[in-house]
C-alpha cells in the first residue's frame, strides 16, 4: 500500500476493521450515530464496487472490448449497445418511454428463465422426487420406512392444498370435499410449520457461527488471542 | 389511451370496457366517487376504490333548506334540470373549475375554507352523455373569461379533509346557478368593479390536473352572505386568496423557466426546481404570499410546521396525527367519517342559518379544536419490553461466546459428535473419483457476509482437492465472491504448497446473471468466463484450463453455497446437461434443504458438508485443521439458544396467550 | 407504436428464451443464449442509473438538509472513491486501492452486518415463541428438536437426539418444502407466462 | 423395486421436458377460459370465490394509517432483479406495487419505495409514476420516490435497516426476492414499525418471514396481490387456473406414486 498512501497501511488496516466492526455491533444499543456512519460507508462502498465490478466484468470484457477491438466482426453487439442507451432515456421523464422496449427485454427474458427454471428445474425434478413407492414389500423390515414415506406424500401434497385459493359455493358432495381439502391443507400447514421450525434452528447454528468469527477477528485485534 | 378507473390499465382508445378486468370504460352511466375520484358503476352504493359512500350525496338535492333567495329546486325528478346542465357543462369543460368566485369573493364564503380540495368534488354528478346546450349565465362567463388564465389550476392541492363542511356545497352549486340570487350579484358587481386578483403562479399542469377526474369543479360558486355567516364561521373562515395559499400541483415559478427547461428532468426533480411548490416553493413566491396569508392556513400545506399546536405531553409515545391540522388530536376524530358520510339532508341545507343541532357540532368541533390532547392513547402495538431484552439477551450472548475463544477451554469437545453419514460420503467422493490433473470446478457462492460460516468450509475441501491433485477452477455468481475465494485458494496452495495460480488452480470470477450464467458456464467455461479475476488473462491462454470444452471435460463440480437457492440453481443446471458428480458444502441454514438431493431415488449429490460442524467433521478425515475453540464458542453460544428457546416455550405453555 | 413494441419484444425475446430450454435446435440455443447474454448487458446499463439514482437522493438530502445529511456526504464520498479509484485502475477490483477497501471496509462491514443477526435471533425466539400460540407449537417442537440434534448438549443428554433431527430433516421437513417449492413454481409459470403472453405489461406507462 | 425407480427415472429424465411443455401449453387456454370467467364474474359484481387472506388486510390497515397519519409506508421490492430468474418474484412484488401506489396516490401519500436492483427500480417508477398520472398529478412523482438502496443484497439490507429505524412509517411491505439478508431488515422493522406484511418464495427465508410478521404470505400466497388488491380478471382468473394444475399436479404425483409402487 505504500505506492498508493506513502505510509505503511498494515498497522492501520486490521484497526480499521476493528472499529467499523464494532460501529456495526452498537446496534445493539439501539440506533446511533456510529452505526448510522457505518451504513452510510457501507452503502457507498458496496455500490461503488458492485458498479466497478459490473464495469469490468461486463462492459469492458462483453461490449466495449469487442466493439473496439473488431467492430466489424461485432457488429450484433450493437444491438444491445443501441437498447442500453435507450434505458439510459429512462432518465428523463419526457423521454422515459423510449426505454420501454429496454425494459420488455429484460422483463422478457427474466420471465422466460423463470418460467424455464421453475418447469424443468423445480417442477420436474421435485415431481420426481416425490414419487416414492407405497408398496409395503419395498419395506420389508422397515416399517419406518413406509410410515416416512406415506408422511412424505402426505405432507407434500397437503402443503399444496394448504394454498388453495378458490372457496367453491359448497353444496353436496363439492362440499364434502371441500372439506378434506381444508382438513388435510391444514395438516399441510403443520408439516410447512416443522419445516419452518427446523430452517430456523439451522439458520440459528449458521448465524451464530458468524458472530463467532466476528468476535473471534475483534477479540484477536486487540491481541487478547495472541495474534 | 383509455386508463380503467378500476384498474389502471391502458386500453385502447375506443374500448369499452378494460381489458383487464372488465370495467366499463366509456363514458356513460357511472358515478364518481367525491373522495377519490374512482368511476364506480351507477346505482354503486359505495365507491369500489375507497369505500366512501356514494348515494346519499346525490339526495340532498331533494330536501334543500335554501336561503330566502334562492328557491328551491322543483320536481319529483331526483335531478333537477341545472344539476343535469352543470354536468353537461362540466364534460365539456376540461377545467371548469376556473368558474371558481375570484378569491375577494370567497373572503364571505367562509365554510368553503379549510378543505379546499374537497369542496370542489364533494358533489358527486351523475355524468351522462348528453346533448342539451348550457350556456352559462353570463355572470359566470364573465368570470371564466377573466380567470382563464390565473385559475387554471384546479385547486388539487393537498389538504387535510376535516369538517363536516364538505356537503354544503351540493347546495351552494344548486343555488348558484340555478338562478343567481340578489346577494350574488350584488357580490358580482363587487368582483367585476375590482381589478383582477394576482394570478398565482401559471403552471403547465393544470390543465392536465383538471382532467376528467375533476368533472365536478364547477361547483363551487358558495352562497352566503356575509350578514348570514356566525362567529364561529367567520373565525374559521378563509382569508383572501386561499386560492395562492394553496398552490396548484404545478409548479415551476415563472423566474425559474428557462433554467428549468436546460435541464433534463431528473436533474430538476433532484436539485428541487420542478418540486411541487408546496413543498420547496420558490422564495419570492413564498414571500409574497406569506403577506398576505393568515398562518393557520400557511400550516394547512402539506409540510408546514404546525406552530399552533401543542407538543404532546412529554413521554408520549402513542400513534397521534403528528401532522395537518389535526395534529395532536388523538384517536378522538375518526378522520374518515367525514369524509365518507355526508351529512343527513337536514343537518346540511342549513348552512346560512344557524340550525341549533349545528351549532352543537360546531361547538363539539372547536372544543376539540382548542382543547390539549386528551389524555386517552391509541393503542400502541404491543412490544413488550422487547429492547430491554434484547439488549440483556445479546449482551450474554456475547459474553458467553467470548469465554471460550480467551480461555480455549474444551468443554465439549470431549463429547463425541457423530459424524454425518453425508461428510463421509464427501471425503469419500474427493478421494475416489479424482486422479491427479483432474478439472474440478468449485463454486465459491458466498460473499463476505457469509464468509465467516462458509471460509472455513470452502478452506477444507478446496485443500482437499488440491491434495488429491486436482486442478481447481473457481468461479463465483456473487459480485463479491471472488475476492474472497482468491483469499481461500491462496491459503489452500500456501498449505498445500508447490501449487502455481494458472496451473493448480484459477479462479474465473464473477458470473453475472444467476443461473443462466451458470448454465452458460457449464456449457462452455472458457467462453463464459472470459478473463482471469487476478491476471485479466484471457481465460484461453491459461494452461489451468487447457482441454474444458464444457461440463463433460468435468470430473467433478463442488459447490461451496451459504443459501440453498444457489446450490439448487447449480445441482438443477448440472444435472440438466450431463452426469458429474457433485459434492456440496452448505451454510448450517441450508442444510434441511439441501440435505434431501443427497437422500432418496435418483440423488444428485454425491456428499453434503454443512457448516463449521461439518467442516470440522471434514477436517479431521482429510487433515486440515479447523480451530476448535471456534466450534466450543459456537456451542455455547448455541446452548443460550437453546436455553432461551425452552424458556420461552415454558413460559409461553404457562402464561395466556395475548391475542 | 410506443405500446405495441415493447409488447412484441417482450413477447418474441421471452418465447425464443423459453423455447431455448425445451428444445434442441441450434440457432434457437444460439439466439436464446445471446438474447440472455445481451440481458446481463442491458442489466449494466440500468445499473448507470440506478448509481445515479442513489446520487441523487442523497444529493437532495444534502441539498434539503434533511435530518442526517453528514452521513450522506459520507456515502457519496465513499461511492466516488471506490467508483473512480476502480475505473481507473485497469486492474478493477483486483488493483490495489479497490481490493485494500474491499479488505479492510466492505468486507468487515459485511460480515458484521451478518453477524448482528445472530443477536437478532435471540429476540426473534422470544417474539415467535411468545406471542404465536397453537400451531405454532409444531414450529417451537421442531426447532428445538433440531437444535438438540446438532449441539454436543443434545448429544450429551441423549445420542438420539442427532437421528431425531435428521429424520425431521428428511421427512416432514422435507415434504413441507416441497410442497413449498411445487407451490412457488406454479406460481412462478403462471406470472412469468402472463408476461410472455402480453397480458401483463410492466414494461409498458 | 430398483429397477422400477431406475426406468421411472430413465423415463422421466428423456420425457420430462416435454411434459412440463405440455404443461405449459395446457396451461394457455386454462389460464385464458378463467381469465375470462373471472371478467364475468366482475361484471356481474358477484363476491369473488376467493379465501380471505389477512395480509392484504393488513396491507389495507397500513395504507389507512398512511392515509390518516401522513406517515408513508415502505415497500420494499425485494432484492432480487429483473432479467435474471427471480424475475418472477420482482414481478410479483411489483404487482403488490401497483395497486398500492394507486391507492397512496389517491391519499396524497408518497410511499417510500426501495429496491436492490436497477432494473426492478425503473419499472418501479414507472408504475408509481403511472399511479399518480391517473390521479393527474404526475407532477407529484419524484425521480427519487423510488429508490436504489444499495445494488448489493447486504448493503441493501443495511440501509433499509437505518431507514426502519428511522423513519416513521405507517407499515413495512416486503415482498420480492429475497436471500438470507431478509431477517437483517425484517426484524427491525417488526421492532420498530406499527404494521410489517412480508412476503417471500425461497423456503431458506420463510421462516423468518414467519416469525417476524404476523401475516405473513408465504410462497406463492405472494404472487396474488394482483388479484386481492388489484382486482385484476387476469390474475383472479389466474389463481382459478392455478387451483385447477394444482389439483393436476397432485394427480400426478399420485399416479407416479402408483406406478413406482406397482411391480409384481
Amino acid at each position: 500500500m505504500e505506492a498508493l498512501t506513502g505510509f505503511d497501511l498494515t498497522a492501520v488496516q486490521a484497526w480499521v476493521a476493528f472499529v467499523l466492526t464494532l460501529m456495526v455491533f452498537s446496534y445493539i444499543f439501539g440506533d446511533n450515530p456510529l452505526f448510522r456512519l457505518a451504513e452510510h460507508i457501507f452503502v457507498g462502498t458496496a455500490a461503488g464496487y458492485v458498479a466497478v465490478l459490473v464495469y469490468h466484468t461486463v462492459f469492458r470484457p462483453r461490449l466495449l472490448e469487442p466493439l473496439a477491438q473488431d467492430p466489424a466482426g461485432h457488429g450484433y453487439l450493437l444491438v444491445p449497445l443501441l437498447l442500453g442507451l435507450l434505458l439510459l432515456a429512462k432518465g428523463k421523464r419526457s423521454t422515459s418511454w423510449m426505454g420501454n422496449i429496454t425494459m420488455a427485454w429484460l422483463f422478457g427474458v427474466g420471465a422466460a428463465l423463470a418460467v424455464g427454471g421453475a418447469l424443468l428445474g423445480t417442477l420436474a425434478s421435485q415431481l420426481r422426487s416425490s414419487w416414492i413407492s407405497l408398496n409395503p414389500t419395498d419395506y420389508a423390515g422397515r416399517p419406518l420406512g413406509l410410515i416416512n414415506a406415506l408422511l412424505l406424500a402426505l405432507g407434500t401434497i397437503g402443503v399444496l392444498l394448504y394454498f388453495y385459493y378458490t372457496e367453491p359455493a359448497g353444496k353436496g358432495a363439492g362440499r364434502l370435499l371441500a372439506g378434506i381439502r381444508r382438513g388435510w391443507g391444514r395438516l399441510g400447514r403443520w408439516f410447512m410449520l416443522v419445516t419452518f421450525g427446523a430452517l430456523f434452528a439451522s439458520a440459528i447454528i449458521a448465524r451464530f457461527t458468524l458472530l463467532v468469527d466476528r468476535l473471534h477477528f475483534l477479540l484477536q485485534t486487540i491481541g487478547l488471542l495472541g495474534g | 389511451m383509455i386508463y380503467c378507473p378500476n384498474c389502471g390499465t391502458a386500453n385502447r382508445d375506443g374500448s369499452k370496457f378494460c381489458n383487464e378486468c372488465g370495467q366499463r370504460l366509456t363514458g356513460a352511466e357511472g358515478v364518481r366517487c367525491p373522495m377519490c375520484g374512482a368511476l364506480n358503476r351507477s346505482g354503486s352504493v359505495f365507491c369500489t376504490q375507497c369505500g366512501s359512500r356514494l348515494i346519499a350525496v346525490e339526495a340532498p338535492a331533494e330536501a334543500p333548506a335554501a336561503p330566502p333567495a334562492a328557491p328551491a329546486p322543483a320536481g319529483e325528478e331526483a335531478v333537477p334540470e341545472w344539476l343535469a346542465k352543470l354536468r353537461e357543462a362540466a364534460q365539456r369543460e376540461v377545467s371548469i373549475g376556473e368558474e371558481a368566485p375570484a378569491p375577494e369573493q370567497r373572503e364571505e364564503e367562509a365554510p368553503a375554507a379549510g378543505p379546499a380540495e374537497e369542496l370542489p368534488k364533494a358533489p358527486v354528478f351523475v355524468i351522462e352523455e348528453g346533448e342539451a346546450e348550457w350556456v352559462p349565465p353570463d355572470w359566470l362567463s364573465e368570470l371564466r373569461a377573466r380567470s382563464a388564465g390565473a385559475a387554471e389550476e384546479a385547486p388539487a392541492a393537498p389538504s387535510e379533509p376535516l369538517t363536516e363542511a364538505p356537503a354544503a356545497p351540493v347546495f351552494a352549486a344548486e343555488e348558484a346557478v340555478s338562478e343567481v340570487p340578489d346577494w350574488l350579484q350584488r357580490l358580482r358587481a363587487e368582483v367585476t368593479a375590482e381589478e383582477a386578483p394576482a394570478p398565482p403562479p401559471p403552471g403547465p399542469i393544470g390543465t392536465e390536473a383538471a382532467g376528467p377526474a375533476f368533472p365536478t369543479e364547477a361547483a363551487p360558486v358558495f352562497p352566503a352572505g356575509p350578514e348570514e355567516i356566525p362567529d364561529w364561521l367567520k373565525e374559521l373562515g378563509p382569508p383572501p386568496s386561499e386560492q395562492e395559499v394553496i398552490p396548484p400541483a404545478a409548479g415551476p415559478v415563472p423566474g425559474l423557466a428557462v433554467e428549468e427547461e436546460e435541464l433534463p428532468a431528473w436533474l430538476r426533480e433532484a436539485i428541487g426546481f420542478g418540486e411541487a411548490p408546496a413543498e420547496a416553493p420558490a422564495p419570492a413566491a413564498e414571500e409574497e404570499l406569506a403577506g398576505e396569508i393568515p398562518e393557520w392556513i400557511m400550516a394547512l400545506r402539506p409540510g408546514a410546521q404546525e406552530p399552533t399546536i401543542e407538543a404532546p405531553p412529554e413521554g408520549y409515545e402513542g400513534d397521534s396525527y403528528t401532522e395537518g391540522i389535526l395534529a395532536g388530536v388523538q384517536g378522538l376524530l375518526p378522520i374518515e367519517l367525514p369524509m365518507a358520510k355526508p351529512p343527513a339532508p337536514e343537518d346540511t341545507g342549513s348552512l346560512l342559518e344557524s340550525v341549533p343541532a349545528e351549532d352543537e357540532a360546531v361547538q363539539i368541533f372547536r372544543q376539540v379544536m382548542e382543547s390539549r390532547p386528551p389524555a386517552r392513547r391509541m393503542p400502541k402495538p404491543s412490544r413488550p419490553r422487547i429492547g430491554r431484552v434484547r439488549l440483556l439477551s445479546a449482551l450474554v450472548l456475547i459474553a458467553i461466546m467470548c469465554l471460550p475463544l480467551l480461555t480455549q477451554g474444551q468443554w465439549f469437545t470431549g463429547i463425541a459428535r457423530t459424524v454425518p453419514d453425508s461428510v463421509y460420503a464427501a471425503y469419500e467422493a474427493v478421494e475416489e473419483e479424482l486422479a491427479p490433473n483432474d478439472a474440478v470446478v468449485v463454486a465459491f457462492d458466498f460473499d463476505p457476509s457469509t464468509a465467516g460460516e462458509m471460509a472455513p468450509l470452502a478452506q477444507v475441501l478446496t485443500e482437499h482437492l488440491m491434495a488429491r491433485g486436482a486442478r481447481v477452477i473457481a468461479v463465483s455468481t456473487l459480485p463479491a465472491g471472488p475476492q474472497v475465494a482468491q483469499d481461500i485458494l491462496d491459503r489452500a496452495a500456501a498449505a498445500r504448497g508447490g501449487k502455481s495460480y494458472g496451473v493448480h488452480y484459477v479462479n474465473l470470477g464473477y458470473l453475472p446473471g444467476r443461473e443462466a450464467g451458470m448454465r452458460d458456464f457449464l456449457l462452455n467455461p472458457v467462453g463464459a468466463a472470459r478473463r482471469d479475476f487476478v491476471r485479466g488473462q484471457p481465460a484461453a491462454d491459461l494452461p489451468a484450463l487447457q482441454g474444458l470444452q464444457g461440463i463433460q471435460d468435468l470430473k467433478m463440480l463442488v459447490i461451496i453455497g451459504a443459501s440453498a437457492q444457489d446450490v439448487r440453481w447449480w445441482m438443477e443446471q448440472a444435472a440438466g446437461l450431463a452426469r458429474v458428480p457433485m459434492i456440496a458444502g452448505v451454510s448450517a441454514a441450508a442444510e434441511p434443504y439441501i440435505l434431501p438431493y443427497y437422500q432418496g431415488e435418483g440423488r444428485l449429490l454425491q456428499g453434503v458438508v454443512a457448516g463449521v460442524l461439518g467442516a470440522g467433521d471434514y477436517g479431521a478425515l482429510s487433515g486440515s485443521l479447523v480451530s476448535t475453540a471456534r466450534v466450543e464458542s459456537l456451542q455455547w453460544g448455541l446452548l443460550v439458544a437453546l436455553i432461551a428457546m425452552l424458556i420461552v416455550a415454558a413460559v409461553s405453555v404457562f402464561t395466556p396467550a395475548r391475542t | 407504436m410506443k405500446r405495441i413494441l415493447p409488447t412484441v419484444a417482450a413477447m418474441v425475446v421471452g418465447i425464443i428464451v423459453l423455447i431455448d430450454f425445451f428444445v434442441d435446435v441450434g440457432y434457437i440455443n444460439l439466439m436464446g443464449r445471446l438474447f440472455v447474454d445481451w440481458a446481463v448487458i442491458l442489466a449494466a446499463f440500468a445499473l448507470i442509473l440506478g448509481v445515479l439514482n442513489l446520487f441523487l437522493v442523497h444529493f437532495r438530502r444534502i441539498r434539503t438538509r434533511q435530518k442526517g445529511w453528514p452521513y450522506s456526504i459520507i456515502l457519496i464520498l465513499t461511492l466516488w472513491t471506490v467508483l473512480v479509484l476502480g475505473l481507473l485502475d485497469p486492474a478493477g477490483p483486483q488493483g490495489q486501492s479497490v481490493r485494500w477497501i474491499f479488505q479492510y471496509v466492505q468486507y468487515p462491514l459485511q460480515a458484521a452486518f451478518f453477524a448482528l443477526t445472530a443477536v437478532f435471533l435471540l429476540t426473534a425466539i422470544y417474539r415467535a415463541f411468545r406471542l404465536q400460540r397453537g400451531e405454532n407449537a409444531w414450529f417451537i417442537l421442531a426447532g428445538i428438536l433440531v437444535l438438540l440434534g446438532a449441539t454436543a448438549v443434545g448429544g450429551w443428554l441423549w445420542d438420539g437426539f442427532a437421528s431425531i433431527r435428521e429424520w425431521i430433516m428428511n421427512v416432514p421437513a422435507l415434504a413441507g418444502a416441497r410442497g413449498i417449492l411445487i407451490g412457488v413454481a406454479l406460481a412462478v409459470t403462471i406470472t412469468g407466462l402472463r408476461l410472455l403472453l402480453g397480458v401483463d405489461r410492466p414494461y409498458a406507462e | 423395486m430398483e429397477s422400477i425407480q431406475s426406468t421411472l427415472t430413465g423415463i422421466w429424465d428423456s420425457a420430462a421436458p416435454a411434459i412440463m411443455g405440455a404443461l405449459l401449453l395446457l396451461l394457455v387456454p386454462t389460464l385464458y377460459f378463467f381469465t375470462l370467467r373471472a371478467r364475468a364474474l366482475l361484471r356481474a359484481g358477484k363476491p369473488l370465490p376467493l379465501r380471505r387472506m389477512p395480509a392484504f388486510e393488513r396491507l389495507s390497515r397500513a395504507m389507512d394509517t398512511a392515509a390518516e397519519t401522513g406517515r408513508p409506508p415502505h415497500i420494499s421490492l425485494g432484492t432480487g432483479a429483473v432479467g435474471d430468474s427471480s424475475t418472477a418474484e420482482s414481478l410479483a412484488a411489483l404487482h403488490l406495487l401497483a395497486p398500492l401506489s394507486q391507492q397512496a396516490a389517491a391519499y396524497g401519500v408518497h410511499p417510500v419505495v426501495t429496491a436492490a436492483d436497477a432494473g426492478l427500480m425503473l419499472a418501479a417508477q414507472d408504475r408509481l409514476r403511472q399511479a399518480f398520472r391517473q390521479r393527474g398529478q404526475e407532477r407529484e412523482y419524484r425521480f427519487t420516490d423510488v429508490q436504489l438502496i444499495a445494488p448489493e443484497p447486504t448493503a441493501y439490507a443495511a440501509g433499509a435497516m437505518g431507514l426502519l429505524s428511522r423513519q416513521e412509517l405507517s407499515g413495512n411491505v416486503m415482498a420480492g426476492a429475497f436471500g438470507e439478508e431478509y431477517f437483517l431488515m425484517a426484524e427491525v422493522g417488526a421492532w420498530k414499525q406499527p404494521e410489517q406484511v412480508a412476503g417471500a418464495a425461497d423456503p431458506g427465508v420463510l421462516p423468518f418471514v414467519h416469525v417476524t410478521s404476523e401475516a405473513p404470505l408465504l410462497g406463492e400466497e405472494m404472487f396474488t396481490a394482483g388479484a386481492y388488491l388489484g382486482k385484476w380478471a387476469s390474475h383472479i382468473g389466474s389463481l382459478f387456473a392455478q387451483d385447477w394444475m394444482r389439483v393436476l399436479l397432485i394427480l400426478i404425483i399420485l399416479a407416479g406414486m402408483f406406478l413406482a409402487s406397482w411391480h409384481g
